[in-house]
């Protein structure tokens, strides 16, 4: 029990990392509609800013430089060629951002090397905690709450503020929002920003456990993608729970089998898909044609 | 015939010369020598035809046809080495169980269209490879299967051509490929093929004239499937090896590459192009520049900003269908 | 802790030099010589990863290989200069093969080299038979090359697992305990590590507590790590590489896990752990080759290293280094032995040599029934960050093994290499 | 007899109710003509009966089988055809190949993978001999995209007519023509409507009330009144209720 | 106040609109009639920015706005109140509403969200529910509404009595007379024309893409054979 225990804390810290590069990814592709392949490497380059920062800069200030600096590549990204797909086929965006993310992974491995790093955690998370029921990783325990944390922020980002509000209904009706006069080019850069900088603070956050190398962004791409899919395009709380759903079927599943741990995620969201096209608590699909 | 030419005015009839082309190809002076890049690019257009049926003919963008093309790699390879040495068996199984697989993959996705289509291929594609990585008993894990051999190819008594070296190899793909070619020229001109380009244009409306249309969509899957597959089984002869990396999702993502950049979607024979120049750049590139793959994704960007229609389109070809 | 600051910055001039190198040898000697060297270069094509998971492997050993090609300079083989074509395998046995085929086919070269992982070693080995080349395995460690995969244009460079288990298992039981839990990369190598070390544990009565098998390219160990912990082993002896292993690493570090039993590498790179760094994994390690080993001419070597790459992202030679620097040196002494520049006469001169100057504790002996390279190899222990004397000083040798006592013999490993390439 | 039934029809879209328990007989051989506003409900009736979108409740009958969860091909197959309010072709396709595409179907070639589209001489006779019919010869290779939009609505019931339907639901035939289109497409109609069923919805009344047999008057997804031209003409719930006591009838 | 001059608008390759002309005078109240897709939404979304005319030119307050994306063309004083009332779905009544306020007051009226809640009480009520909940007449006054708050110099309004219940036309045509009190300048397509005509100065008449009539609306409701002709009634 214990040890089922573990498994599944296990899987849901696990499932907050992916829960929080989900969310950047679901935006993006909610607002713009643009199945960004870069995400990734907007991950990859979170983990490696913060990897270079933190010698310099300790690991609270990168915590919140790395992210930025990630949603200003990100930003770049989006005004140089990404927003030119808007509004045409999607498979424009889709292809683009698959080129892009690998010029982009050469560009890690030009800067960075092609070998790995280590990330270390800040001191005061090193080392396990009793919990009583069980020993835990300090570090994964401070990155939950940090991942819960950036996941209420959004959210609240969201559902609180007049951005927010512009975002929401720019997902449901771009045209309607330009022609209320809201600046909808400069909107959606902005959100491809934010969703580079939840894709930056995850890799931050990422790298002390995974360690920084060229392939981790294409590493995380793929379990996004299937979250994002499984909890429903634009879902905020969908891609929060398939977040955890995978993570946590992922982790317990070492349990049991583990040659299977990681097809698993691909047969929950095609099993999905075929009852519920639309994903878990996927409102409007704007995925179908 | 009158009316009809229509549609073969679209495709001006260059086929002779691209077949003409390869045949030649061993006596271009210097790289001629390169005989196995020739018969790479041979398959792949092979591999790029056939999916072009559902990218270009049908407007399905499968984003997951590497998932055929790497179990055609398999069948082969298995075949050859637990049932059977031959040099047709392991082929025709390459073709039968991608097929197979094509039809149960196809029922899944037969009602979806546009980027839905492409996300379910997408992971369904990523199954098979995790599968050909943990199955190891049968598809050798992540050292793969090797010492697939190309048997003799002859009637026995009469006729025996050995198709180890490299040049009897290439040209035995060849006239594979010229077959094929003609087949699916046959099929995409078939009244078959024109319902898949009347989906192409208008689902909806298809289906009110009273075409079923995603028994239609799963049909173009299967086919398209069986010649992905097929490609995939000379490829393995071509390297006397299987491996799982053929069904990773980078490479679903080249073969919609190469198809669009030759302009597949404009012309029959825009894969065979982009297939040619996917290839050769690639070796090229990666032969003179370590950091080639920034170059090369670059050109994902470039081609898809500039020339969505493909080399072929840019020269002038229909205005393009699929992508917009 | 990381002191990279200054290294990365030397780093990418650095890379440019070794490509420069690379690129011609020979165009640096005197003009008489280089008249003598006039004729066709003995050409060796080096298929080695310097993208995806095996970059930084690859990286050292191509240094190892350059030194070793710099070696025949002046002199050349055959009277003829020598030059090295390096192609990025990319950890793709596809590409591996399509590169090898390419260098085989158009450049005509006769001799490849390279090869970190299992499955790239495997395709290139079958282009080599293939097309009657020779390949040299030079840092691939699976048992299967030289067993399942055995060809006769093939040889392998370094130890493998038998080997490494061989060495390593009998100090584990001596020293560490009998109670063993073990995490497998769940592939060919992976399972060759446990199955060794299985036996061995079996042979001597311990507790065999469980395995768990890794599935490639694993980011999270934490599930393994708790099933292992709940098993209380003396030793968890871990056969994991790759990308995969620094964050492995990591992890352990994070969970404590060397806190409370003895970790086990039956395979380590030093560019692992450098990778993840001083004092993140204490344990015991198998390694094939330690640069701080005080075997004849090791010392000359690791500085002849630091001199010719003062830039290198790694000051120390690894053992890939090695591997690459004898795979190199040993096939061109072999054309030069043949005294002709033939793939069937080059093997045969290979087959049954011994090579003195092997740079560890014993001679190499070139074994011609399985084409393995037979040599020591070395259990070592982790070094604190405090006892080590600079940043790539990880650990102190605790044991070494001959390498005819630890391979498999004839016996164990029947294979039949066919026939020699032409006949 | 009625051709086609509905019973208590009823489809509902987030919180509006398009389609309200409709109950509706037509005529067999008649032109039956469906108005009201926009967003009475019309197209919904429409998309109910050929199968595009399922009910919430009730059913329709064809010939008294229940095709209310047929797919589309399969009610095609029975003999309902439909043309769509929004030109609905093949716009890169030419208007021989769009009209082909349509007899091919009827003839039931589509299966056939390997012979030469081309050969098909029963298809390309009868494609001739329907763009004659609808006096659209001469603009054969023309591309659909290029035909001017008098053509285009022409063609969108052409090619729904290639099914060769008992039942044809036409779904605003003369929206967005000139008075001289539309007198050729009334004209048409009422040729029409002696060979088969027409289930018409229009806005031009002029045109409704020249050429129906029967109409039907729905209102936010229920029917309000149906009869002759002149019943309804007459009808005071339909002056009153659904024409707000402010629309005019002609 | 607006003067389009001679805009040809397309979709794709089909061209829709010929060489429209229309002119809105300070305070007015002007008709755009024609059948079904006779292009009066086209021409509105063409003022708009939404599908920007190939050639000609739409001046707006002495400024040619043709070429500006539309929401520049909404900040410079034009509201859109679109004909299938696209209301947020996830947002409540008071974020649709409050989405529309922009920066600085502009606009003679000075809308706020209490001059909304004063003029129509019915959102009040309802201020906290989401969107998609709303019934079809409490979503059109929404759009109305939430246009307004942009404080706009002239109002499009496209079909606002479309698929409305009978009492709700009532209502709707009731706000749009009082906006017309208030002296907002107002173009209004509508397919009832007899509602239409009954508050516009001005009428024009589009038929496939041309503007076929344009006159007084006084002269228009006597005038039974262009309507005949052009309105079908």
């Amino acid at each position: 029990m214990t040890e089922f225990l573990s498994f599944l804390m296990n899987g849901v810290v696990l499932g907050l990392i992916f829960a929080v590069v989900a969310l950047g990814f679901t935006l993006i592709l909610g607002v713009m509609q643009v199945i960004n392949f870069t995400h990734g490497i907007l991950f990859a380059l979170g983990a490696y800013f913060a990897f270079s920062m933190q010698k310099h800069v300790g690991f609270w200030l990168a915590l919140i430089l790395a992210p930025l600096l990630v949603g200003v590549v990100g930003w770049l990204l989006e005004r140089l060629v990404i927003h030119r797909t808007y509004g045409g086929n999607p498979l424009f965006g889709l292809l683009l951002t698959f080129g892009l993310a690998m010029a982009l992974e050469e560009v890690i491995r030009m800067v960075w090397g092609k070998a790995g790093y280590s990330v270390a955690a800040p001191r005061f998370a090193a080392g396990s905690l009793d919990l009583g029921f069980m020993i835990y990783s300090k570090y994964r325990l401070l990155l939950a709450a940090l991942a819960i944390l950036i996941i209420l922020l959004v959210w609240l980002f969201l559902e609180k503020t007049p951005y927010g509000a512009i975002i929401k209904a720019g997902a449901s009706d771009a045209e309607m929002v330009m022609a209320l006069g809201k600046n909808l080019p400069r909107m959606r850069t902005f959100v491809f920003a934010i969703g580079s900088v939840l894709a930056g603070v995850a890799g931050v956050i990422a790298a002390p456990i995974w360690s920084v190398r060229p392939t981790i962004g294409t590493a995380i791409l793929m379990p996004a993608f299937v979250i994002v899919v499984l909890g429903g395009i634009g879902s905020f709380w969908g891609s929060v729970l398939a977040g955890l759903i995978v993570g946590v079927s992922t982790s317990v599943s070492v349990m049991f089998w583990a040659q299977i741990s990681d097809i698993i995620p691909y047969v929950i969201m095609t099993a999905v898909l075929l009852f519920r096209p639309r994903g878990l608590m996927g409102e409007k699909s704007v995925l179908e044609v | 015939m009158g009316r009809g030419n229509a549609w073969r005015k679209r495709l001006a009839n260059p086929m002779w010369a691209v077949f003409l082309m390869f045949a030649l190809f061993p006596y271009i002076p210097y790289i001629g020598r390169y005989i196995s890049l020739g018969t790479e690019v041979v398959i792949w257009s092979l591999f790029a035809l056939g999916f072009n049926i559902l990218l270009g003919y049908t407007g399905l963008p499968s984003f997951g046809h590497g998932a055929f093309f790497g179990i055609g790699a398999y069948a082969a390879g298995i075949y050859f080495l637990r049932v059977s040495k031959g040099l047709w068996g392991p082929l025709f199984m390459s073709a039968l169980i991608a097929g197979i697989a094509a039809a149960l993959i196809g029922f899944l996705v037969a009602k979806k269209r546009g980027i839905y289509f492409a996300l379910i291929t997408i992971a369904v594609s990523q199954v098979f490879y995790f599968i050909a990585f943990r199955w190891d008993d049968l598809t050798g894990g992540e050292t793969g299967l090797s010492g697939i051999d190309r048997m003799d190819l002859g009637i026995p008594g009469l006729l025996r051509i050995d198709l180890s070296p490299p040049l009897t190899y290439y040209y035995f793909v060849l006239a594979i490929f010229i077959l094929c070619t003609l087949l699916i020229w046959r099929i995409v001109h078939s009244p078959f093929g024109r319902v898949l380009q009347a989906m192409r244009e208008n689902e909806l409306r298809a289906s009110y004239l009273g075409y079923h249309t995603a028994a239609y969509k799963w049909a173009a899957f299967v086919v398209s499937g069986l010649f992905s597959g097929l490609a995939g089984g000379l490829y393995t002869l071509l390297i006397n090896s299987a491996f799982a990396f053929v069904l990773d999702w980078t490479q679903s993502g080249n073969v919609v590459m190469m198809t669009l950049l030759g302009g597949g979607t404009v012309n029959f024979f825009g894969p065979v192009l982009g297939a040619a120049i996917f290839i050769v750049s690639r070796d090229l590139l990666s032969a003179y520049w370590e950091s080639w793959m920034l170059l090369y994704g670059l050109i994902f960007v470039v081609v898809i900003l500039f020339i969505p229609s493909g080399i072929l389109g840019l020269i002038g070809g229909r205005k393009q269908t699929v992508l917009r | 802790m990381e002191k990279k600051g200054s290294t990365r910055i030397s780093r990418r001039t650095f890379v440019k030099g070794a490509a420069a190198g690379v690129a011609l040898l020979g165009s640096g000697a005197p003009p008489v010589i280089r008249r003598a060297l006039a004729a066709d270069p003995i050409y060796i094509g080096v298929v080695s990863p310097a993208s995806g998971n095996y970059a930084d492997h690859g990286m050292m050993e191509r240094l190892g290989m350059q030194m070793a090609a710099e070696e025949f300079k002046d002199k050349g083989v055959l009277g003829r200069p020598v030059k090295l074509v390096v192609e990025d395998d990319e950890t793709d046995p596809q590409v591996a093969a399509r590169k090898a085929r390419r260098l085989v086919e158009v450049e005509k070269i006769k001799y490849l080299i390279g090869g970190v992982s299992s499955s790239v070693a495997v395709s290139v080995g079958e282009v080599a038979q293939r097309y009657g080349a020779l390949y040299i395995a030079s840092n691939q460690n699976s048992d299967t090359l030289t067993a399942q995969y055995a060809r006769r244009c093939v040889f392998m460079v370094p130890p493998d697992m038998a080997m490494a288990l061989r060495t390593q298992a009998p100090y584990l039981l001596e020293k560490v305990g009998k109670r063993w839990y073990f995490f497998t990369h769940d592939y060919e190598w992976g399972w060759s590590g446990t199955k060794w070390a299985r036996i061995i544990l079996q042979k001597a009565g311990g507790t065999d507590l469980g395995e768990s098998k890794i599935p490639l390219n694993t980011r999270d160990f934490s599930a393994f790590l708790l099933k292992a912990r709940a098993a209380k082993p003396d030793a968890l002896v871990i056969t994991v590489g790759g990308v995969d292993l620094a964050a492995l690493m990591e992890q352990m570090h994070e969970f404590g896990t060397y806190k409370e039993t003895t970790l086990v590498m039956t395979l380590i790179n030093l560019e692992d752990l450098w990778a993840v760094g001083p004092g993140k994994m204490e344990g015991i390690y198998w390694m094939e080759w330690y640069h701080e080993i005080e075997a004849p001419g090791v010392k000359e070597f690791v500085a002849r290293y630091k001199k010719r790459w003062p830039g290198a992202p790694i000051p120390v030679p690894t053992a890939n280094t090695l591997n690459g620097y004898i795979g190199v040196r040993e096939l061109l002494r072999a054309v030069d032995r043949a005294g002709k520049d033939d793939v069937t006469a080059v093997i045969k001169a290979l087959e049954g040599h011994t090579v003195r100057d092997s740079l560890k504790h014993d001679p190499i002996f070139i074994r011609e029934w399985d084409h393995k390279f037979v040599w020591a190899s070395y259990v070592v222990r982790s070094k604190k960050p405090d006892q080590m004397k600079d940043r790539a000083d990880f650990a102190e040798v605790v044991r070494w093994a001959p390498g005819k006592d630890t391979v498999r013999t004839r016996e164990e490993n029947p294979v039949n290499l066919g026939p020699y390439p032409g006949q | 007899m009625a051709i086609l039934m509905t019973e208590g029809l009823t489809k509902n879209f987030g919180g509006l109710r398009a389609v309200d328990s409709l109950t509706l007989g037509i005529e067999e051989g008649k032109l039956t003509s469906v108005i009201g506003p926009n967003g009475a409900g019309k197209t919904t009736l429409f998309n109910l009966i050929t199968g595009m979108i399922r009910p919430d409740a009730g059913r329709a009958l064809f010939h008294g089988e229940d095709i209310t969860h047929l797919p589309i091909h399969q009610i095609v197959r029975r003999g309902i055809s439909r043309s769509f309010q929004i030109l609905n072709l093949f716009n890169e396709l030419t208007l021989f190949e769009n009209v082909w595409l349509g007899v091919q179907a009827q003839q039931g070639h589509g299966r056939e993978l390997l012979s030469p589209a081309d050969a098909l001489g029963s298809v390309e006779a009868e494609t001739h001999r329907i763009i004659k019919e609808f006096g659209l010869a001469g603009k054969e290779e023309v591309p659909v995209k290029l035909l001017s939009y008098g053509d285009r609505r022409i063609l969108e019931i052409t090619i729904s007519l290639t099914a060769k339907p008992s039942l044809l639901l036409l779904d605003e035939p003369t929206s967005g023509l000139v008075s001289e289109d539309r007198k050729r497409i009334s004209e048409f109609l009422k040729k029409l409507s002696t060979r088969l069923t027409l289930l018409v919805v229009e806005h031009a009344m002029d045109v409704v009330l020249s050429i129906s047999d029967h109409i039907v008057v729905m209102h936010q997804g229920r029917l309000l009144a149906q009869g002759t031209s002149e019943e309804i003409r007459a009808n005071p719930r339909v002056q009153e209720a659904y024409l707000g006591g402010q629309y005019r009838l002609a | 106040m607006l003067v389009v001059e001679k805009m040809n608008t397309f979709y794709g390759d089909a061209h829709v609109l010929f060489d429209v002309s229309l002119e809105i005078r300070e305070g007015e109240v002007v008709a755009l009639l024609g059948r079904n897709g006779a292009g009066k939404t086209t021409t509105i979304r063409s003022i708009m920015g939404l599908t920007p005319p190939r050639t000609g030119r739409v001046i707006f307050k002495g400024e040619n706005i043709a070429t500006l994306p539309p929401y520049v063309i909404a900040n410079r004083g034009v509201g859109f109140v679109p004909d299938n009332r696209r209301i947020f779905p996830t947002l409540t009544v008071r974020q649709n509403l409050e989405l529309a306020r922009k920066q600085g007051d502009g606009g003679k009226n000075g809308w706020t969200l209490e001059g909304i809640y004063e003029h129509f009480p019915a959102l009040k009520e309802i201020e906290d529910r989401k969107g998609e909940v709303l019934s079809g007449g409490e979503q059109q006054m929404l759009t109305i509404a939430r246009t307004l708050m942009g404080n706009p110099d002239l109002v499009l309004l496209d079909e606002p009595t479309e698929g409305l219940a009978p009492i709700m036309v009532m209502e709707v045509m009731k706000i749009i007379k009082e906006l017309k009190e208030k002296g907002e300048t107002i173009l209004l397509v509508e397919q009832n024309s007899t509602l239409a005509l009954g508050i516009s100065q001005r009428a024009y008449i589009l038929e496939n893409g041309h503007v076929v009539y344009s006159g007084p609306a006084e002269d228009l409701i006597r005038n039974d054979e262009v309507k005949q002709k052009y309105l079908g009634i």
